[in-house]
């Protein structure tokens, strides 16, 4: 299986060098999506004959180690488990859809299988930022995916794109170099990048580990992102290209929630104790004001970008409670707001294709001249708004049961305000774009074609199962998140 | 007196490159390609000397031995000796198409990797000293050496500025030595005793660093660089920002850490001012910088001030020679596409297909291309993403790294070593300064980067001209090293570690 | 077999919901809509019949750890009375809508919507664990939500319908903590040990507060009722189906599932019977005043539901299951036929009809029973339940008690005013529009179901005779069917209040009550709603979104703004000849030393 | 003699090349100064062999050897570069040099 676990990343990057060398755009974009559905079947692979659950706080399924720079303590070191394991496949699915997707549609008809090649290397780096059980090796795969996003925006995006993707890059960067510090403060105090020793026992200081869990928590708070480091998500997704957009909420953001989790509270539990009220008073902070500005808000796409602020407010919060209901709850968060924004910007961005305006003025009565797309973006925004029975209801509504468990009552009642905000706005957004008689710019919209229903059928199944059966998220990662709050109360 | 010639062998090596040169352009007039050749030829043995005697068993050789050693060839030593030697082999084969007199560009390119060499091998401060002007004298003439006032100019300023800085690193000896009355650096640390000496030799401390800061253009003593790097020739601009820099660090590791370690917080306290003048103006201007040398120029100053930081904390000299071989990898596969780039081979105006305003591209007969060996500004990149992917591709991943960014892993690695060392020594402060640096430098480097791809203005030429075939091997094979070192960077931590 | 049966219920309707949705054809949706509703009441029926004990069983759904969600079903008396009246309103609004809808081209996914609430209505009905109960909770008011907007013609159906899912949206905000609450400290969330867990009373007391918000709103329970009338903009039979006889009821429902913990909560009890005691004047008040026949309608379902939460406040839970069942019937009866006469007449106002009583006698005579049940005149169900809650209320004597008696006699009055008006405008008399002069009874798929509903809405109070019926009511049922003297009380109000309107009427003064425009918009409750809520929210919404944009977005472009000029004047100094170059590396240089000699000096 | 007056001179030869490079316009006479001040290391050199206990006999005066042809090699570059300075500009005038080239 370790060879699987090796592939995974393999795959992906063979499959960009290919439809980078390959000459014709055509079969360039073919062999980029091969390798994405192959990586997808790999990931999927993982899940059989794990092996037995060894140390009682991180034991991976199936594991890869050598050494590579024993100068700067960086070994090879790879494995997946019950945490990881949903994250990798959503990237790979994800991926497998934008590339799909780019089969058919490039914006402006520039070259496709160089974009096809940039997803799949950004499919590398998620990737291996899941997998990744060194510290070290985990930044690089972090950073791995800075350029190829900038190149995605800053190449496909739209007017605009040159400015937001700057924002991109360099805020982002500043995340995480700050991150960078912080990595090595542990790597040096505990002198050893293992991530395995280092939850199993974590040998740092108090002082040390406070320093550290601020410094990662500020470097993965960028990227997740947690206001108020939010102000690069907007613009990028304002101007990223649909693929972009869909990629970047679907699972890039979901590196920093990860990261926190597997790294600021896995290793540094202490600190994390220390400095999870502040935590939870900026992800509360978040949620509503990602929540009110979505009600002020009247471009589709920053709208949703704001959205995912809030969200991420939610799987903040779970985490930020420090147990393992708001562990589950952040982990099954992470994988709805993937499904369900990724949706999302799908829909956005057909919309925006088709009637060549984002401004919810000039929308409006879409179900009269697109009743499918119309139907699919209430879906996705009921959805999205956390309606029990969907997938976003498991992380938000455990996030708010793990604030009052925490004993935060005020947090608990200020986070399910900020759920019933969400419903405000998206119910505005449903009412100015769908409801109503037709504006000028939705008439004689072109039908939907079938490769973007083929890219959305499969959110559309996975938001409904994921809500049904949130056991398929719940059940794998319950014995880490286990072994995780035994590291955080282990006092 | 006991010399082991076998230390001395790379030294021996490159000094007769340099005569070999002189021969062959006597016996050859005008026969560009058998000096280039005979030149790269004698480099490559240096070089291979050289990392032979890296490899071949532990134990250091000396030479030049009395109560102490001068010349002291460990494996550390052997390694750089080897690199001094590769970067002038790869910059000599970056000038195929160089206007200079070929004869004088090979002879002085391989008198300036002799000092490097021996600076390499240095082991008190007079050879060091001499060393170093060894390497440094030979650009002043290759920077002139074409009849322009740029480069006139250009030579100007360094030699002047370089004059200057050579006193004030001589001065500063002068008082250590006064202070100390020992110049090998074993014997300076037993030496210095007298604590009423202490001030003199304090001053002299920070004066040597202070002048040997110069070659590795750290603020004040950079002003120098970007107008001399903007008018030389891009083969000696690329020379000095890498080889000569490299020397610059070797010296300065070889002072700061072997010789007055027992100065070393005051050294300390002057590397650190240098490196955050440095790193934070480098950074700051290049932010401002139009033109493609001058960018690199600063960015390589900024770089300096990274090392600087490095060379701050105890031991970390290793460090400091890490960082400085990525980044000499790194630049030196920077400048080579941008060489590739903007020097066109010498005739074949071929039919170049121009970008029409609009509308599929026209095959007029179009002028042959102007010769032009400098940067350019950005704006003149253009469309070269698509008229020249892979010399693009190149220029990409070196700024990538430069930046530390993968895929550009090598840089990666040499700012995670540099910041590891900072937090390892409890400076972490000065990590996250190092850190956010690094965040302003991606701002023009993707400035830079992003040039490429931006649409080529009609009327400029769709497919670029193809570059001399030296070169284009040469940016080929640098820009295969620079990643390559990427992925087995072990290699350097090792050969930087090695004594 | 009864579990199967149980999870039958909702399954059902939610597989021919989910097929539904993909249905183009309108005949294949109706058909798949009406079989599915049809087998979820076949299901209902049998499981009412083999009913013996309460069951409860589930699977573990969700695995937090520390706490666990299970989905399954849990089966007792009320369960089995509610699911039948669920499945046998849905099945008649199904059958009726076919007709109704006849030219609406977006049929199919109606039906569907239709049946995706069948299985939410259903869910909350079985539900064995709270977390499940909220899934369908939440389901019903999306659909609502949807249904309500269904209506493209209706300019103000968007609006309400984002009203109704907000308004009662904020009531489950205090809903789901309140869920959070209980289940956090009993460590789980089924019933049955949420039930059998015992809480301090402030943990009790704080929950019950927290869950009656949700009940609030999804009963339309004074201050959260605004949502209701206005839901009206959706087509008649879903106005019948969720907004009359089922969801509204849902609130109640779940109380006297969970009636043990508020039993143990006499605050929460107390606010109940305040908030039911003004809801039911409130409602039969704001029904006089209304010019059309639906919204009057909608106003009476309110001022009923206030009985029913008035009953629950007097600890009588099993009363307010009778309430609720009398009251669906005969809301159900009402609304449809009220379509019908819309159908007929083609308009909602009370105005243009008139002397309706030939042209659609079916009508009428169903209509006539509906309204004498509603008015709570023997020997109709309705008389049979509201005396029941005020027998309860008498009985129970303390202040909640009282307040909710009093409430209730003045609402019986009341209530027989304004049902005696409606009925004497729209069937008696002469045609008052040309449309009302060639009204016509509407189609068989229209007209069964209404006589159908007229049986239960006539008959179900005899029912309350039956012991075993009694019994599936659950605790608290002991006034049904014991009739006392003191029930002459009410039914003199009822028949004064009747009187009364059969006098106005008389004079042609039908319409004009006291205080007309007051009462006709509810003491302009929703006015002083969006004055109080929605204008800040938005309000600070923009001033937040403002704030973002300026202030934290502006720090982070300000920051790079500040390096770029820095990066500008640094430049400029460069800008120079080369002496400034050797002369900054000598001062340089030297600078350095001096500084040196002086740290050396200060050491 | 005492060693005094040799640094005295020495301290005052550095004095005048720093402030001839300071000072002085045309190249020629920086570099003299620079020579100035090289010669004052020179003294210091030399003038410490007799002053301080030296590890190694005479050092100080072989260093002073080594600096001298530094300085010769130095100037017989420097001069060939400002001709070639005059040559293209006519003016060996240092402040007529920028540091900024206008693209």
């Amino acid at each position: 299986m370790n060879a699987v676990l090796v592939a995974v990343l393999v795959i992906p990057a063979l499959g960009a060098l290919a439809s980078v060398v390959i000459r014709s755009d055509r079969a360039g974009r073919v062999a980029g999506t091969v390798a994405a559905a192959l990586s997808l079947v790999a990931a999927a692979l993982l899940a059989v004959d794990r092996a037995p659950a060894t140390g009682d706080r991180l034991s991976p399924w199936h594991q890869v180690d050598v050494a590579w720079v024993p100068a700067v303590q960086l070994r090879f070191h790879v494995g997946v488990d019950g945490v990881s394991y949903p994250l990798v496949v959503l990237t790979a699915l994800l991926t497998l859809l934008c590339c799909l997707y780019s089969l058919w549609q490039v914006p402006g008809e520039r070259n496709g299988r160089q974009l096809v090649a940039l997803l799949l290397v950004v499919e590398v780096g998620i990737v291996g930022v899941f997998l990744a059980l060194d510290l070290i090796l985990f930044f690089v795969f972090f950073e791995l995916v800075l350029l190829p996003m900038y190149a995605i925006i800053a190449g496909w995006g739209g007017p605009e794109r040159r400015a937001a993707a700057r924002k991109f890059v360099l805020y982002t960067l500043f995340g995480s170099v700050i991150l960078l510090v912080g990595l090595l403060v542990v790597v040096t105090g505990a002198n050893t990048a293992d991530l395995v020793t280092l939850t199993e026992s974590s040998t740092l200081g108090a002082n040390a580990q406070r320093i550290a869990f601020v410094l990662l928590a500020v470097g993965f708070a960028v990227k997740s992102p947690l206001w108020p480091l939010h102000t690069w998500l907007p613009d990028a997704h304002t101007e990223a290209p649909t693929v972009g957009s869909v990629i970047l909420a679907g699972v890039l953001l979901k590196m920093g929630t990860y990261g926190l989790l597997r790294i600021g509270v896995g290793v540094a539990p202490d600190g994390a104790r220390w400095a999870s009220p502040v935590l939870a008073g900026l992800a509360v902070a978040a949620i509503l004001v990602g929540g009110l500005v979505c009600l002020a808000q009247t471009e589709l796409k920053r709208l949703i970008a704001y959205s995912s602020v809030g969200h991420m407010g939610f799987v903040l919060l779970g985490i930020a409670t420090l147990t393992t209901t708001g562990f589950q709850a952040a982990l099954i968060g992470n994988l709805a707001h993937g499904v369900i924004t990724g949706l999302l910007f799908f829909l956005a961005g057909a919309i925006k294709d088709r009637a060549h305006t984002g401004d919810l003025g000039q929308l409006g009565g879409l179900r009269e001249t697109a009743p499918v797309l119309a139907g699919l973006l209430g879906f996705a925004a009921i959805a999205s708004l956390g309606l029990p029975g969907l997938a976003g209801f498991w992380g938000e509504a455990f996030a708010v049961v793990a604030a009052v468990q925490r004993g935060w009552p005020v947090a608990a009642v200020l986070a399910a305000l900020g759920g019933a905000l969400a419903a405000a706005y998206f119910l505005r957004l449903l009412r100015r774009a769908t409801h109503g008689s037709a504006a000028p710019a939705v008439v004689g919209l072109s039908p939907l074609r079938r490769y973007e229903l083929a890219a959305w059928v499969p959110l559309v199944l996975l938001a409904i199962a994921l809500g049904l059966v949130p056991a398929l998220a719940l059940t794998p990662s319950a014995h880490p998140v286990r072994g995780l709050t035994a590291v955080t109360h282990a006092d | 007196m006991r010399i082991d010639h076998v230390a001395l062998l790379p030294g021996y090596a490159a000094a007769t490159t340099a005569v070999l040169v002189l021969v062959l352009d006597l016996l050859f007039p005008g026969r560009r390609g058998v000096v280039l050749a005979g030149a790269a030829v004698g480099a490559a043995a240096t070089a291979a000397l050289a990392f032979g005697l890296a490899l071949s068993g532990d134990e250091a050789r000396f030479a030049f031995c009395g109560s102490a050693c001068s010349f002291t060839v460990d494996g550390r030593a052997a390694a750089l000796m080897g690199v001094f030697a590769l970067v002038t082999l790869g910059v000599l084969g970056l000038s195929a198409t160089t206007r200079a007199p070929m004869g004088e560009h090979c002879f002085l390119l391989a008198c300036s990797m002799t000092g490097g060499v021996v600076l390499a091998g240095a082991a008190d401060l007079i050879t060091l000293i001499v060393a170093l002007e060894t390497l440094t004298l030979p650009l002043y003439v290759l920077v002139g050496l074409r009849r322009t006032l740029v480069s006139a100019d250009a030579a100007v300023t360094f030699l002047v500025v370089s004059v200057v800085a050579t006193a004030v690193s001589l001065l500063g000896a002068g008082l250590l030595y006064a202070s100390t009355g020992a110049v090998h650096f074993g014997q300076m640390n037993a030496a210095a005793k007298d604590p009423s000496l202490r001030p003199l030799a304090v001053v002299g401390c920070v004066l040597l660093l202070g002048g040997l800061g110069f070659k590795v253009a750290a603020v004040p003593l950079h002003a120098w660089a970007p107008p001399t790097y903007d008018g030389a020739p891009l083969p000696v601009a690329a020379y000095l920002s890498t080889a000569s820099k490299l020397g610059g660090v070797v010296a300065l590791v070889y002072v700061s850490v072997e010789a007055v370690p027992f100065e070393h917080d005051v050294a300390v306290a002057a590397l650190v001012v240098l490196a955050l003048l440095t790193m934070t103006v480098g950074n700051l201007v290049a932010l401002r910088q139009r033109r493609m040398v001058r960018l690199l120029a600063w960015s390589s100053i900024a770089q300096a001030g990274y090392i600087l930081a490095a060379l701050a904390v105890p031991d970390g000299g290793a460090t400091a020679l890490t960082y400085a071989v990525f980044f000499v990898a790194l630049e030196l596969a920077a400048f080579a596409a941008v060489v590739a780039l903007r020097t066109p081979a010498p005739v074949e105006a071929d039919a170049r297909v121009l970008v029409p305003a609009g509308g599929a591209p026209a095959v007029p007969a179009a002028p042959a291309p102007q010769v032009i060996d400098d940067g350019g500004t950005l704006a003149d990149y253009a469309g070269a993403a698509r008229g020249a992917p892979w010399r693009s591709a190149a220029l990409v991943l070196a700024l990538a790294g430069l930046a530390g960014l993968p895929p550009g892993i090598a840089g990666l690695f040499a700012k995670v070593a540099v910041v590891r060392s900072l937090v390892d020594s409890d400076a972490t402060w000065l990590a996250v300064i190092v850190a956010l640096n690094a965040v302003v430098g991606l701002a023009y480097y993707v400035r830079a980067g992003a040039g490429l791809f931006a649409p080529a203005e009609p009327g400029t030429p769709v497919r670029w001209p193809r570059p001399h075939w030296t070169i284009a091997v040469t940016t080929a094979l640098i820009a295969l090293v620079a990643l390559v070192i990427g992925f087995a960077p072990q290699i350097v931590f090792d050969a930087a570690a090695a004594r | 077999m009864n579990v199967a049966l149980a999870a039958a219920m909702p399954l059902a309707p939610l597989a021919a919901a989910l097929v539904g949705f993909l249905l183009r054809s309108r005949r294949s949706a109706a058909a798949l809509a009406i079989t599915a509703t049809s087998a979820a009441l076949l299901a209902a029926v049998i499981l009412a019949l083999r009913f013996d004990k309460p069951v409860s069983d589930g699977y573990r759904a969700a695995d937090f750890v520390d706490l666990t969600v299970e989905f399954g079903v849990r089966v007792n008396g009320p369960t089995t009375l509610m699911a039948l009246a669920v499945g046998a309103v849905a099945l008649a609004v199904q059958v009726y809508s076919v007709t109704y809808l006849r030219d609406d081209d977006r049929y199919a996914p109606y039906a569907a919507q239709v049946s995706l609430f069948t299985a939410a209505m259903m869910t909350v009905v079985v539900a064995s664990d709270l977390v499940q109960l909220l899934i369908g909770w939440e389901v019903m008011g999306i659909c609502s939500y949807l249904l309500i907007g269904h209506d493209r013609r209706l300019p103000e159906a968007p609006r309400a319908a984002v009203k109704a899912f907000l308004v009662t949206r904020v009531g489950d905000v205090g809903f789901l903590l309140g869920i959070a609450v209980l289940g956090y400290h009993a460590g789980t969330f089924r019933i049955d040990d949420v039930l059998a867990h015992d809480y301090t009373g402030a943990q009790l007391t704080a929950a019950c507060l927290l869950l009656l918000a949700g009940v609030a709103g999804k009963s339309a329970q004074f201050p959260l009722h605004t949502w209701l009338p206005d839901a009206m903009a959706g087509p008649t039979p879903i106005s019948a189906l969720i907004h009359a006889a089922t969801m509204v009821a849902a609130g109640v429902y779940v109380v006297t599932q969970l009636f043990p913990l508020f039993a143990q909560a006499p605050a929460a009890l107390t606010v109940l019977a305040v908030m039911a005691a003004i809801t039911m004047l409130l409602g039969a008040l704001a029904a006089m005043a209304q010019a059309d026949i639906k919204r009057v309608l909608a106003w009476s379902t309110v001022s009923q539901l206030g009985y029913m939460t008035g009953a629950l406040a007097v600890k009588a839970p099993g009363t307010a299951m009778f309430h609720l069942l009398t009251h669906a019937a005969f809301k159900a009866l009402l609304f449809l036929a009220a379509g019908a006469v819309i159908h007929a007449v083609g308009s909602n106002l009370i105005s243009v009809t008139g002397g309706l009583r030939r042209s659609m006698p079916a009508t009428f005579a169903a209509t006539t029973i509906g309204l004498a049940a509603l008015a709570g005149l023997p020997p109709f169900s309705g008389f049979w339940s509201k005396e029941a809650i005020l027998a309860a209320a008498m009985d129970e004597g303390t202040g909640p008690g009282w307040l909710v008696y009093v409430a209730g006699a003045a609402t019986v009055a009341l209530t027989g005013w304004y049902a005696t008006s409606l009925w004497l405008q729209v069937f008696l008399g002469r045609p008052r529009s040309p449309a009302a002069d060639h009204a016509h009874e509407p189609g068989p798929a229209m007209r069964y179901p209404v006589l159908l509903l007229a049986v239960p809405a006539a008959l179900l109070g005899f029912a309350g005779l039956a012991g075993g019926f009694v019994d599936r009511l659950g605790p608290g049922a002991e006034e049904v069917g014991h009739l006392s003297a003191a029930l002459v009380v009410p039914l003199g109000l009822a028949l004064a209040g009747a009187a009364v309107a059969w006098v106005m009427w008389r004079r042609g003064r039908a319409a004009d009550v006291p205080a007309r425009a007051l009462l006709a918009d509810a003491f302009h409750l929703d006015a002083v709603q969006a004055a109080v809520v929605s204008r800040p929210v938005s309000a600070l919404a923009g001033a937040v979104r403002r704030a973002d944009e300026t202030a934290v977005d502006g720090a982070v472009l300000g920051t790079g703004a500040a390096a770029l000029r820095s990066g500008t004047v640094l430049a400029g100094a460069h800008r120079a000849a080369l002496p400034r170059a050797a002369g900054a590396a000598l001062g340089g240089a030297l600078l350095l030393g001096l500084a040196a000699i002086l740290l050396e000096w200060v050491r | 003699m005492h060693p005094v007056i040799a640094y005295v001179i020495a301290a005052l030869l550095v004095g005048l090349g720093v402030y001839g490079i300071l000072a002085r316009r045309n190249a020629i006479l920086v570099l003299m100064a620079v020579e100035l001040l090289l010669n004052g290391v020179n003294l210091v050199l030399v003038a410490a062999d007799t002053t301080v206990k030296a590890a190694l006999p005479a050092t100080g005066q072989a260093f002073a050897l080594f600096v001298i042809v530094l300085a010769a090699a130095e100037i017989g570059v420097g001069l060939a570069i400002v001709l070639q300075l005059y040559r293209m500009r006519r003016s060996v005038a240092v402040d007529e040099v920028p540091l900024e080239r206008v693209p």
